[in-house]
């Protein structure tokens, strides 16, 4: 039921919405997060690189979770791969449910996951200088670890 | 088996994938960390323990504890930063 | 800096969501919800009265609320008021930031806010018998009270 | 002084608002309701306690003990249900 697609094209979030609420009658609360390729210190671009045969399986997974938790109608992930510019966006979270707090919580816990359970991995490029990865952050493992805590 | 590495690992062993014969008594993903750091000083240092590098056994992420057996495809990793 | 509506017109999620983001390379994050009328029990339609004098007023209080208590960039908050039919988006919400959790937690913030501290007031019309009020719900009071009991 | 009313109370009391003048020794909003339920069986119905109405005083909501003056907008109001 859920949607998950890795690609290295850009993503239309009205079409994905539509496409999420569509036909359906039961839903009152649609979330959405899209992370985005910040300009920081003289960023040039962010290069995705990601395991592909896994990197499906584990959306999957994680979305699984979500709507097992949750009392979704659906949800949707899309994650880009490849090189990405500041401004463009990277990853879009889009969950539907009855209820708003069912919505809102599970994007948070989308999210969080994704962060921590997803292989993929970020490559900064400098306006000046060699590029460097990204490295994981241990609020994010934080954040990821407060879903395993709550009943939820 | 097929031994896989991504993002600063696939750079700093320069291959994204090799092909390796699995040692007798090698059973775990720690056992066979230990062994490919044997294989060159570029691997010793790429996976030294403190590196904090991750491991995912047939797709799924996997402990140091797993169990690992001829056919399995094992991908070592950094910590993943997507989204 | 908030941006605040209140409109009988349909609003457009990607066109607020490239206001809310044109011409800033420091967002990272950009979180929405959107409240839809949603089809129980035989509803025709649904009415939404306000206070006009002092909605504008109300929504901006939160709207600033969100800005002090997290780092948004910038949010928007539009509420539609008037005859809508089920399926009809009602309320939106959009928060912008350089992370994501303070998008995602200011973005249920205001919600929770917007249920308990906005004047509105709905009246369900079935498609059998007289319009009814729709009552408050003390599980939206619990939602809000949440945020006062954190440092948020 | 304006008074006005929203929702179900502007239906029962079949009016948007009313002009009433403050007696003396009406200082509060709580106060203000008691004297409205004076006016009519339909006011003192709507206006009850335990019928869960809110009060905003010149466009911010209001407690009981919040104070009233002449020329104050007041409105009465079922608890807010938009969203």
């Amino acid at each position: 039921m859920p949607s998950i697609r890795v690609q290295e094209a850009p993503f239309d979030v009205a079409a994905e919405m539509a496409a999420l609420t569509a036909g359906r009658t039961d839903i009152g609360a649609l979330a959405s997060f899209t992370g985005i390729c910040r300009v920081d210190d003289g960023l040039a671009a962010m290069v995705l690189e990601h395991y592909p045969a896994m990197t499906e399986r584990a959306l999957a997974r994680i979305a699984e979770q979500a709507m097992a938790r949750w009392p979704l109608t659906g949800c949707t992930v899309i994650h880009r791969v490849g090189r990405l510019t500041p401004g463009e966006p990277i990853v879009l979270v889009l969950t539907a449910s009855a209820h708003r707090q069912a919505a809102l919580e599970a994007c948070a816990f989308l999210m969080d996951w994704l962060k921590t359970k997803a292989p993929f991995w970020k490559r900064e490029e400098p306006r000046e200088g060699p590029p460097r990865w990204v490295e994981a952050r241990e609020s994010d493992e934080d954040a990821a670890a407060r879903w395993t805590r709550t009943a939820g | 088996m097929k031994i896989l590495y991504f993002a600063w690992l696939r750079e700093r062993l320069g291959r994204a994938e090799e092909e390796v014969t699995l040692p007798p008594g090698i059973a775990t993903v720690g056992a066979l960390m230990g062994h490919l750091a044997t294989l060159s000083p570029a691997h010793a240092e790429a996976l030294a323990p403190g590196k904090g590098v991750r491991c995912a056994v047939n797709l799924d992420f996997a402990g140091p504890d797993h169990p690992v057996a001829e056919g399995d495809e094992v991908a070592f990793f950094p910590p993943v930063t997507g989204g």
